[in-house]
């Protein structure tokens, strides 16, 4: 945090955080995918990288590298926008019917704070239940880049920590 | 006991099971435990499989951990440079030798009791070797399992478990002009191609053939994408891919029904100019015009070829064009698919042609890909529907193109290997699913490739 | 291979496994993996099953999603307002063709490659019909897998795959009586009842038979549910339900053994007066008791007889009185079920009404009932502590009230259809239950319904 | 939240709001069952719809109603109370020996603030743990309506919307 | 909590506490393991005890007793850091490829607060996703003692409670 | 069906699959389900299993809950005090009775219909058993199963469910003298030893006999816990205990094929002075070195034996030394295993002693334990990469120190009981190993324990 800010500054600064965050999340579990892109600035990034299971004493090799490896999701906001599209086709059948998805959000920080950015992180356990006993789990961390724009939060960038490395999944309709 | 040779099927059962003349195939093949026991010895025991890329492994001492059916396997350049692949199972109590996906080693230690292997499988290391062991233990005798033969190919590298298996040209056969569409540089030259970092791999509830036959050329299943379609990720902004060049060629699906492959591809009219393509990337594009040029200077009238996806007997299944990948399909029970997929360019493309390939794949392909997303929706519950006592008692139908397909495909002087389905009107067919089917069944039933007649 | 007749027992093995007469029960029925594929063959794909309600699809081409032992099947009202039933699996390639599990369609469009099937299962539509198939695919013989044969009685909805079985009337028997307590409308007029939105379904992890049988007759385990009795949660505010009708009353255990079907019945005295009932409500109290006044008046010395939980072979349990419901045990393999639930009301009923029973209903039933979370729990680990290698050598116990039935019940000129057991006095057998098994070795031994004679 | 209230009384508000809920998820995993049946106004409505898997473009559909149709709960505090009671026999087998249960409550939000009531949402993954190995995972959304009675916050109204359609659970014997 | 202590006091304090908390999170699931000891005090206590099954009336059987029975764990500091060293080895095999760690922390509640020391409550699920299919939850609840040594919070004492009685995982290489 | 009978393997295969002689063992017997099966009903329903501890129920009434195989049973005092030992599961409809772990008792009522059976097993409470079922049940055959033997040694309690099983003195045989080095008082008084509260119950994902087997005699292993000898963790603040009195001594791998029963064994010099342990905790130490004067001055000679880890066939690992531990590997499935641990303390210990212990214990053991959690790593993936069609193929090698034992040992005049390899030069061997299946072997291809000739 910016040295000056006072605990309570800081304090009501994660409030506003946490409550965008736990917005996000409502937004998304009640499917209002139009409204949840929103909360993306036009130069948003989102990204979750491949894991590979390396030793423990060569850490870089554990995350495919941004910009040049093969990763989940390496989004700016008009794929986004054209999965949210697909989704709302209704003839999107990975999402046909409509699964029914739990967005847990924990461990919200604010890590650092710039005049108008902040560096955010929190976990998620996201649940997924769809059609009649499918059931999946993912876990793991997100690194955002909050940005205020008039007035607003807006996430300019989400760095998404899978804690799998084969897939767990069939597929990944889902947002994180 | 699940031994070798538990429930193995006779000719008869698998011949009323899978009727390829008619266009009949049991849902039995697909759900059946016994069924899938017999695939694992006498398909995936035996077959040419599919590990990897020799561009993850560039210096000797460097691995990486593939599969092979069910089993884990160990890829590595030895000292010497040379590939070697190995059963990643310590051969004294079976202990998973690697447990890492990748990495550069001088030897492979395993952690229960201490063995230890050279990048040659070689059993190097015994602790307490002379008291504990003395002359007891022929280490010759120990390494490693290797496999019986392995082949790079282009720099896709390959093995199978059966020392009586054909070679690998043999068992690629006529297939290599097709797969040759993926593996060579765009712009003609052999080979070429390297992967991107990182492979995808995630599990799909459905057995390992409806993947297989549905790369092996389902041009029908327009309808899983149309969602994908309308909202466009294709090069240039709409559809899944480039269309253009597609609508002024002619459709084939060609099989080699007596190897299992097939791909479905394309023929350009041999008088037509280059459609458009990437139209949202002005760099990509000239890259690919450019090397469309290249290819016609140096293939000929062959340059009118493109291929599209197909699958290489059993499991493997390249994707040659938009978006040009590779998928293996791992067997992991007769319920369960272990999917991974590969990302290949040209070795010398530009940075911004290779960044903005990479994006297209992803967005694209695998479990996060808006297309392939639905396909998995559909193999779920296709498989899922397929295992009741009375949906087994209805074989699935595979009726579409039966008895139109030609052993002598000729275009304007231009011949082209395999028994070959031209659907420019039909739109589609099942001819290279039927010719994926006639395989299997002709390896299910073998006792040996002895008895299996190489075409 | 698991393949239609895999692993079929001869009479003489289930003859020592279900020895009725002496009361002994193999524990291996409930849980060998053979004895259960057996059963989706001889029992599930035979019998006569309970789908739902024809309330839940009033209108052409409402639809709503049942189950038939493990599959998924379609229960829709075609365009001519015929209900119909069919297997939920495309003939193409297996898709499970609707995933939805109620709604109002025209059609059954497939997801993957589009074949669409209208309400009344014909395949009306197939992409490229004329360019990809021609006259290679006969549509006639491609429609969706329908039920043999469809009942609707009184509301209710049956169906079964075997054309040679008998006719749901033959099947039924003279336990129409017992189930018609269930189905008529509570003044006695025939049919009336309607089910209340929603359906409870859930897993337990037991075999099927555990909650088919205890529906079937169990009154002896009251220790099971003595914690709801302590603190009430019956209509009057006391115990689980009213208890003066039945304390007034000879009790009934009721079975058709050649049919396996069963019930716990009540028969009032040819000169008592109505016990009072539900007096937590006296608007429903008023209900009810002008309800029996109607009933007495229609029915006359039948209208004596009242019902509580029975079990129709094989898996549905209607329960006739508190709480008036009917639940279907759907087979999830040997060692998991899964329940489903619907509630019935007289259609016609006051709102108030309604609203109370539904209260009660849920409060009483299923996995959020007070009652019945502990009959889950039994059944889970009776389940479970018969599997073991010692566990399976020792049948369970079937004696009670053996040997003390008639086939000529008869109170004050009333007769009474079915093998009845007077439990007045004995408070409980196990009559019922031996009757199920007794039905169910017949099915399970037969090679057809050819060999089973009807009563 | 209403306008004039200032953005550290509505922070005090909510930690108020996330202590009762923290306080009340101890009383359940403490098996304090009377203590928590206090936390609930007499007239106290918990309601647990059933879901069903329908079209996207039929939301009406997916929940069973309110007052109408069948439901997983539709409790008033008598029965909630008798539910109690039956737990504390000691001879409700479904739970004896007693499960072990967690309730992860997170994503606490105050959505709107009246003069003696506050609209809160949260959600919940309940892990029940009993005899050996028998685990299930509850995962899902409640939205609460608490109100002020003499100085303390009770639970007027809870919806708890279950993310399954098929119960994945033998019974409902905990309470969300 | 400190009678006089005015209500803000008590919202940043548990602010602080949180943050503490969701950093030790952090240095956990990073693997920074040598940062996350020096979060405990010299004589830090690190329990965890074993849970059987009895009946509802006898909860006194249910845990095994500190300093008596066998537990999971019963640590001091110095235990704690022969574990962290043995993981930095880089051959305590059962962590080798390192394991995929999430610590979802929630429920965190200041329960007292002494002029050094704070009570604190908190629930976890513990997320372990390794090498490529194996995985495991851990899910239960924390009791800390955290004192203040000059400036810092410190970990004095944790009391986990794991909602399992037959431990659902290989081994416990992970910590909580 | 999977019933008494299933699947049993002839003495051919077993003898191909199981070549003690040349040191080779099928990866079968380890993964296969059929050989699972014929386990359960071949060892675990024959031999001696370890049940627990007569110090976790001093009193009558007192029960505890344990495991034999895969099923439940009771372990209580009656009303006389006496040990009994039933399975749990009721005989009516097989709830299991007692879901509890621990308890104290008059009567198991059982929760489904209330049978109630006496701690002595007998079925004393019937509901309603004079009007429901009159004569009809005679209750004296209906009482909970009991195991055919049962022995209290030493404070240890075992059982077998087959009358025919040789008495545990027989089936002890010569490793009475090691199993003592566990019960018997560290000061050499007979018993004396008592179990801290808690047992230690997990799961671990590799069949039974990997623990088994490395328990039976494994020093090899030395590389799977090297990362705990590096950061120390022993009595003395190094290693993973002290070395001082191994490293003086001889070492013996000591077996008794015949019985399955091994131990790692230890013999000190006849001149030398004891070695110094528990450096860490002195009043320990002192209490150790007391401990080790008596025991000499008690046994003599026979006190320069000391113990280690051992395997009692088939399923129970005592381990005599440090830490003191005694563990039962019940089987889960071919592929799962659920470990129980108990630890053990002299009964009059010193409470400083006692804590010590138990914690050195715990740091050691299960799952916690710093050097066990890497045990059941390997023990892991060494049964997953076991399981493959190609691993399968090849056995593993237990051929080290083969033909090296004596049935004749001798030092300085004291002889001890079993075939000894000595391996104080050689370090390792896996003589234990190699006797622990010819025990499993034999009873595997025995139809009775008649065909056994005991030793
Ligand atoms: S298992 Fe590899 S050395 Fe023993
Ligand atoms: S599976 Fe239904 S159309 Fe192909
Ligand atoms: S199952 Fe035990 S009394 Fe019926
Ligand atoms: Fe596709
Ligand atoms: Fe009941
Ligand atoms: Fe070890």
């Amino acid at each position: 945090m910016s040295a000056e800010s006072s605990p309570l500054d800081r304090l009501l600064l994660k409030e506003e955080i946490e409550s965008f965050l736990y917005r996000e999340a409502d937004l998304l579990d009640e499917r209002r995918y139009e409204e949840w892109l929103e909360l993306f600035t036009e130069d948003a990034h989102y990204w979750m990288p491949l894991r590979r299971n390396v030793p423990r004493d060569e850490p870089e090799r554990e995350f495919t590298r941004q910009g040049v490896d093969a990763s989940w999701f390496d989004e700016g906001k008009d794929t986004l926008t054209r999965r949210v599209r697909q989704i709302l086709t209704g003839i999107h059948w990975a999402e046909e019917p409509p699964s029914r998805i739990c967005h847990i959000i924990s461990n919200v920080q604010v890590m650092q704070a710039r005049p108008a950015e902040v560096d955010v992180r929190s976990r998620f356990l996201v649940y997924r239940n769809r059609v009649e006993t499918e059931t999946d789990f993912l876990v793991g961390k997100r690194e955002d880049v909050l940005r205020r724009v008039n007035g607003d939060w807006r996430i300019a960038r989400r760095k998404i920590v899978l804690d799998q490395s084969v897939l767990l999944a069939k597929n990944l309709t889902m947002f994180f | 006991m699940s031994g070798p040779t538990s429930g193995s099927l006779d000719g008869g059962s698998l011949k009323a099971l899978v009727d390829v003349d008619r266009g009949m195939v049991s849902r039995e093949i697909f759900v059946s435990e016994a069924i899938y026991r017999q695939e694992l010895e006498r398909v995936f025991a035996r077959a040419w499989l599919f590990l990897g890329h020799q561009s993850q492994i560039p210096r000797p001492g460097d691995y990486v951990v593939s599969s092979m059916g069910e089993e884990s396997v160990i890829v590595c350049r030895d000292a010497s440079g040379r590939i070697r692949v190995f059963l990643n199972s310590c051969r004294h109590r079976g202990m998973k030798v690697c447990r890492y996906d990748e990495g550069h080693t001088v030897e492979f230690q395993c952690p229960y009791h201490g063995w230890s292997y050279g990048t040659d499988g070689a059993l190097v290391g015994v602790p307490f070797a002379k008291d504990a062991y003395g002359a007891q233990l022929d280490r010759a005798r120990w390494g490693l399992i290797e496999v019986a033969q392995m082949k790079n190919y282009k720099g896709t590298i390959w093995a199978t478990w059966d020392s009586s298996a054909p070679s690998f040209e043999e068992y690629l056969g006529g297939y290599k002009l097709y797969l040759d569409l993926l593996l060579d540089a765009w712009d003609g030259r052999e080979g070429g191609t390297e992967v991107i970092g990182g492979t995808h791999k995630w599990l799909i509830p459905c057995n390992w053939k409806f993947p297989a036959e549905n790369f092996s050329g389902d041009r029908y299943h327009g309808v899983s994408h149309r969602s994908v379609d309308m909202v466009g990720i294709g090069p240039s902004g709409k559809g899944r891919r480039d269309m253009g060049e597609r609508n002024q060629a002619r459709w084939l699906d060609v099989s080699f029904p007596d190897l299992g492959h097939s791909m479905i591809a394309f023929l350009r009219p041999h008088d037509a100019p280059l459609a458009p393509a990437y139209q949202d990337a002005p760099i990509v594009a000239d890259y690919f015009r450019h090397c469309e040029e290249e290819r016609k200077r140096r293939r000929g009238a062959e340059w009118r070829l493109f291929g599209g996806p197909g699958t290489m007997f059993p499991n493997t299944s390249p994707l040659a064009r938009q978006p040009r990948t590779i998928a293996a399909w791992h067997p992991r029970g007769p319920h369960q698919t272990e999917a991974w997929r590969w990302y290949l360019v040209d070795a010398d493309a530009p940075a911004e042609v290779k960044d903005f390939l990479r994006q297209y794949y992803i967005r694209y392909s695998g479990p996060s890909g808006l297309t392939e997303q639905d396909d998995m929706e559909n193999w779920n519950y296709a498989h899922a529907a397929s295992r009741g006592t009375i949906a087994r008692q209805y074989p699935y139908n595979y009726e579409m193109g039966l008895g139109r397909a030609t052993s002598a495909f000729e275009d304007h002087g231009l011949t082209l290997p395999g028994v070959i389905n031209d659907v420019t009107e039909a739109n589609a067919s099942e001819h290279n699913q039927r010719g994926f089917y006639t395989r299997w069944r002709q390896l299910m039933e073998a006792e040996s490739w002895g008895e299996i007649a190489t075409p």
